[in-house]
């Protein structure tokens, strides 16, 4: 399968564009946030960041409603916005608070919502493949053309459980769409190291259709993104897109902390940092040319932006811990 | 009441509740024709959507019953022997046991696995095991364990309406035929049924140990000692209660359990008591389980391994 | 990666050909008691035949050594047989005695000879994969050329765990084989209606040449497993072989004894037992077509091997059972 | 001696034991570089041949452990959280806890699975469990929990040349730093030490909670109670006598686990010692575990269900 390329957005209105690139930011801007919040022991627990692929979960998730399901990673603040999750309860969440999307039970590894169709980032390498599998089969059962979508890194693709999932959506045709963010590194490891081929081949052989995309160009994931949902909602089955991005941040942000070594090249990430390389930039750029934005719009945009994360951060660090009690909730009963 | 054996009884269960309730799906490997009996002929009944041959896969099996239940259906999963709940172990321990804690509650997971447990049929180390001490540790999973036609339907039915993931274990083979309602019979999860009563012992049995354990106390009765056995039913949510009040009135304890002894029900059960019944109790607590092995393939060693009732008979024996 | 087909053994003499011929008929044979005893209930438990795939274990395991390794499913007594396994102590193992090569506590589903390199049948479906990847492992850091072999079912290939082992494999150029042999069925459903697309293309994505053969085909499964042995010792890596074949016998010996209807048409069946389908009677052709077999020979071959399974079962019958307190033997120590 | 923490001590067992034999090698996702710090540098000094950095794949790893074994060599499988023994869960229960018994003992399989467990770093449900006792019912497996240092280097040692495999758990924060001897230093696996002497109560203790129970040891010593702590260090095979001959001693015995209550070392334990030991026993056997929940994130909810000093102390003194 081939990605329709116009190479442009012109189905979209200009504020549909500026929305997509504010939600764009908001996912950058809070996880700048989280990165100089985290080396000052503002919250708890780790953080694995999203920065540099922002683009591949705001231009799925905008052809998605809250009817329709996501399940994500380890890394999953991107997707938790992008598919509308609450901000400050995201927030609140991280900081360990009882107003958190979780009640401070789940932390960063499993902000989730899933009254708008969020099952929540994952501490498992692959675990989000049967939620999403699951709520595929629900979807398909309940002829409401729902779709699911799985989110999952290049190192999670080599987890044997991707293959068992293709083969059952690509059996029962499920609304399931793959999205493969593989951003170049399993951790530490660059991933070609620990992978044999291509990753987006690896759905071939089940007869899923596929797309290889360049995840940091906004408009050619967008369109990929709607190739692949519509196929689902008219029960064509699923597709699986490779999109291709970096991981500007490491693993887990403050990882210098306790590694006893480098692994990559500060030259191969500021490559990744430049202009013609980082999705918000591209992104921006293209609104620029298109005379959609201009300085003072984009400073306005930036400045809106900021508010709401520091109204986020203020939300989170204001509101209370969770009562003791409540660690006892939410067991089975 | 209609007589029927265990295979069948979990069969009408099923059928009664996909009738009332369209959510409730089914899926597994062979589900249709179904190798053990239990799903037998449900898949003309329902159709091919609702009761689904999966292909050999407990990994996406265990994980999709979690979607699929978070997303408004009551799946059951059949995973055929207990041995490859440990294959799908992975979302059963991470995603089942979990999401609902740790996402503040945001969900109920009516998920119903259901495998067969134990050995006794010479299918050797990889089919026989008894795996639910691993599901009972794991915090957010209830599991339960029939021991009859009877209970295996009030059980089942019981499962599938619950709202949170419960393991529906029983014994392989099919047992006797015997008495069972055919009206909406609901036997509830936690709650252990006293089956003899008696004043010297109790003896608490588990699944396919209880036939053992009433024969045993048929055994013992010829020798004046009045066991009170306890089919326990119910491993998480555990009814200590009505454990602890038999140990007041025995003041003695042994436990049945066909699982390996290391973390059993048996041993939990003992610190159940060591604990709650302590004052009460006469004799030290004994536990009647297997050893540290795999279940052996040769029926001579299989019954060398798995609990018997002389072995049950010789326990209460040593304390009385 | 294409068979050299030259559709002769030439390279073969006589004498090897008519005992390749007599070890497919041994585990024809063998199978063959097993079925009529198991209804007599001559022996514990309950056996998965071999019958109609003779010629994928004895084409394969004839390129191997004792220093090889092979694992294997729960249809494991072929494979056992064909690398070298013992006649006697593998029945007396099913019969569940002391002579048992597992001494009685493994039965049909676990035999095994670790000194010959038999891994063992194995009771969960994929279970064989990770002993043969840790084997090739093994083999691979000894550098002595050795390989490892892993023989699956078309079921099986749904297990993720294959791909897991494909990556590994592909990734450290292991001298592994896999050899799936596609009988069509898993337990009671035809493959195809649980299965999306053709197995053997699923290696393709690892970069691992695969071979698809007629595996009741016997000339031309030899051949592939020449190829696919030779580029393991040389190592070159994994090989991928898909074999078709057909189950001829039930999925477990006796099955209509509790399954509450059937699952395929005797007419299917009585087509892959016919003389141009059935391998042993294909190879036997041959034989005679090249003038390496007559009538006599064969009656004199049949009357041996006869002679064989008529011992063993002799062996397995007269021999004690075992100890009781051996059933706390082997236990971890 | 040398002061360090653990995860260098770990990194010296292994540098020791990968420098005396050949044949033991290592693999684990990010082996090289090393997340947690055990494997730090194995890779430069013993090559990539020896040391693996593997795909995220726990499935194959586990059992690639077994046929490695199997094939002579002693793999190290590094798992990095316990809670990813469960993603690799089959071929651990189906494979490396049967196949030795099941052949008739024709194998052994020296293997040391390493994970480290437990809660306290607000790393969530997924990343905080203590999953022994569901390894601990396999019956096929040991299981070491060093709880400071000295012992994880020493039962490391002990767990490499053991022909059998071990599962190797230790807390996931290195500690302080302690002495531990250089030269071969070998802790016998199956041995509990008892790390003070104590005539009231016995405190069995287990990891992470060996150094809450010692802290508890000295509040209740202010208030005249002489308690005994053991430092269980291997869960399997266990040290009954050193158990059983504590309470013996003192009568008393409550054990702190940071496993879930149900199904627990902490229950095996109980039911040990209602069991063996009841005659000498003057009061209730309590434990001090987590229930049956999920560990949260929050560090306050954390510290809510993760056993504390104060619970262990309330615990004694409930029962003296
Ligand atoms: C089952 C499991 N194994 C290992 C880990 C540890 N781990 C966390 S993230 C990660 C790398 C994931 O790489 P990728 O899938 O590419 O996602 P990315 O971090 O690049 O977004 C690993 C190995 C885990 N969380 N779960
Ligand atoms: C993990 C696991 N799941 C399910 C089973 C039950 N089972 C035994 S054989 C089988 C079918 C296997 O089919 P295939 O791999 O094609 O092998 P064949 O029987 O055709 O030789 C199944 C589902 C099992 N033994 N192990
Ligand atoms: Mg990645
Ligand atoms: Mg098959």
């Amino acid at each position: 399968m081939n990605v329709n390329k116009h190479n442009t957005l012109d189905n979209l209105s200009d504020e549909k564009l500026v929305e997509l690139y504010k939600k764009m930011l908001l996912i950058r801007k809070c996880e700048e946030h989280l990165s100089s919040a985290t080396k000052e022991g503002a919250f708890p627990g780790a953080v694995h960041l999203y920065i540099g692929q922002e683009a591949i979960a705001v231009s799925m998730c905008d052809h998605l409603t809250e009817d329709d399901w996501i399940s994500s990673t380890h890394r999953g603040h991107g997707h938790f916005i992008a598919k509308g999750g609450d901000v400050n309860t995201m927030m609140a969440e991280i900081y360990g608070k009882a107003t958190g999307i979780c009640n401070g039970k789940g932390g960063s590894m499993h902000v989730a919502d899933f009254k708008k169709g969020i099952m929540g980032a994952n501490g498992v390498v692959g675990g989000g493949m049967g939620l999403a599998i699951g709520a595929a089969l629900a979807a398909s059962m309940d002829k409401k053309n729902k779709v699911s979508v799985v989110f999952f890194g290049d190192g999670a693709a080599n987890q044997g459980v991707l293959m068992e999932a293709m083969n059952v959506s690509s059996l029962w045709k499920l609304p399931l769409i793959f999205v493969c963010e593989n951003n170049q590194y399993s951790e530490f490891t660059h991933t070609s190291e620990v992978t044999s081929g291509k990753i987006v081949d690896r759905a071939k052989p089940f007869g899923i259709p596929t797309l290889e995309v360049d995840g940091n160009n906004f408009i050619e994931m967008w369109q990929a993104s709607a190739q692949a949902v519509l196929r689902a909602r008219n029960n064509q089955g699923p597709t699986f897109i490779e999109a291709h991005t970096y991981r500007q941040r490491g693993h887990v942000e403050f990882e210098y902390s306790f590694l006893s070594r480098t692994y990559r090249d500060q030259d191969e990430v500021n490559k990744w940092l430049a202009n013609d390389k980082d999705p918000l930039l591209r992104f921006e750029q293209y609104l620029f040319d298109n005379s959609i934005i201009d300085n003072q719009k984009t400073e306005a945009l930036n400045n809106e932006v900021d508010s709401v994360v520091k109204e986020s951060v203020s939300f989170a660090v204001n509101s209370p811990l969770p009562d003791l009690s409540s660690a006892f909730n939410n067991m089975i009963a | 009441m209609s007589r029927m054996r265990m295979m069948p009884a979990i069969n009408s269960a099923l059928i009664e509740e996909m009738d009332r309730d369209k959510k409730v799906i089914l899926y597994g490997e062979d589900a249709g024709i179904s190798l053990l009996g239990q799903t037998t002929g449900l898949q003309e009944r329902f159709g091919k959507d609702r009761v689904r041959d999966t292909p050999i896969c407990e990994n996406i099996m265990t994980g999709m019953a979690v979607g699929a239940a978070a997303a408004g259906y009551r799946p059951i999963c059949h995973l055929l022997y207990g041995n490859f709940i440990y294959t799908g172990f992975d979302s059963i321990a991470n995603q089942a046991a979990k999401l609902k804690y740790m996402t503040g509650g945001q969900i109920t997971l009516p998920i119903v696995y259901m495998a067969v447990i134990g050995g006794g049929r010479s299918a050797a180390a990889q089919h026989s095991d008894t795996p639910y001490p691993a599901l009972m540790n794991l915090g957010g999973i209830k599991v339960v364990v029939p021991s009859s036609a009877r209970s295996a339907k009030g059980l089942l039915k019981a499962a599938i309406r619950d709202d949170n993931p419960v393991f529906y274990l029983t014994a392989g083979s099919s047992g006797k035929p015997e008495e069972v309602p055919d009206d909406d019979f609901i036997l509830p999860i936690g709650k252990a049924e006293i089956l003899r009563e008696g004043n010297d012992i109790t003896i608490v049995a588990i699944g396919p140990m209880v036939l053992k354990a009433v024969e045993a106390s048929l055994v013992l009765e010829k020798i004046g000692i009045h066991a009170e056995v306890i089919d326990l039913l119910s491993l998480l949510p555990i009814d200590e209660e009505t454990i602890i009040n038999s140990v007041k009135k025995t003041g003695r304890l042994v436990i049945v359990d066909e699982a390996r002894d290391v973390c059993s029900a048996a041993s939990h059960i003992a610190a159940i008591a060591a604990d709650k019944a302590f004052n009460s109790l006469k004799s030290p607590v004994k536990r009647v389980t297997v050893d540290n092995l795999a279940i052996p393939y040769s029926p001579i060693l299989e019954d060398q391994v798995i609990p018997n009732v002389e072995n049950i008979v010789n326990t209460v024996r040593e304390l009385i």
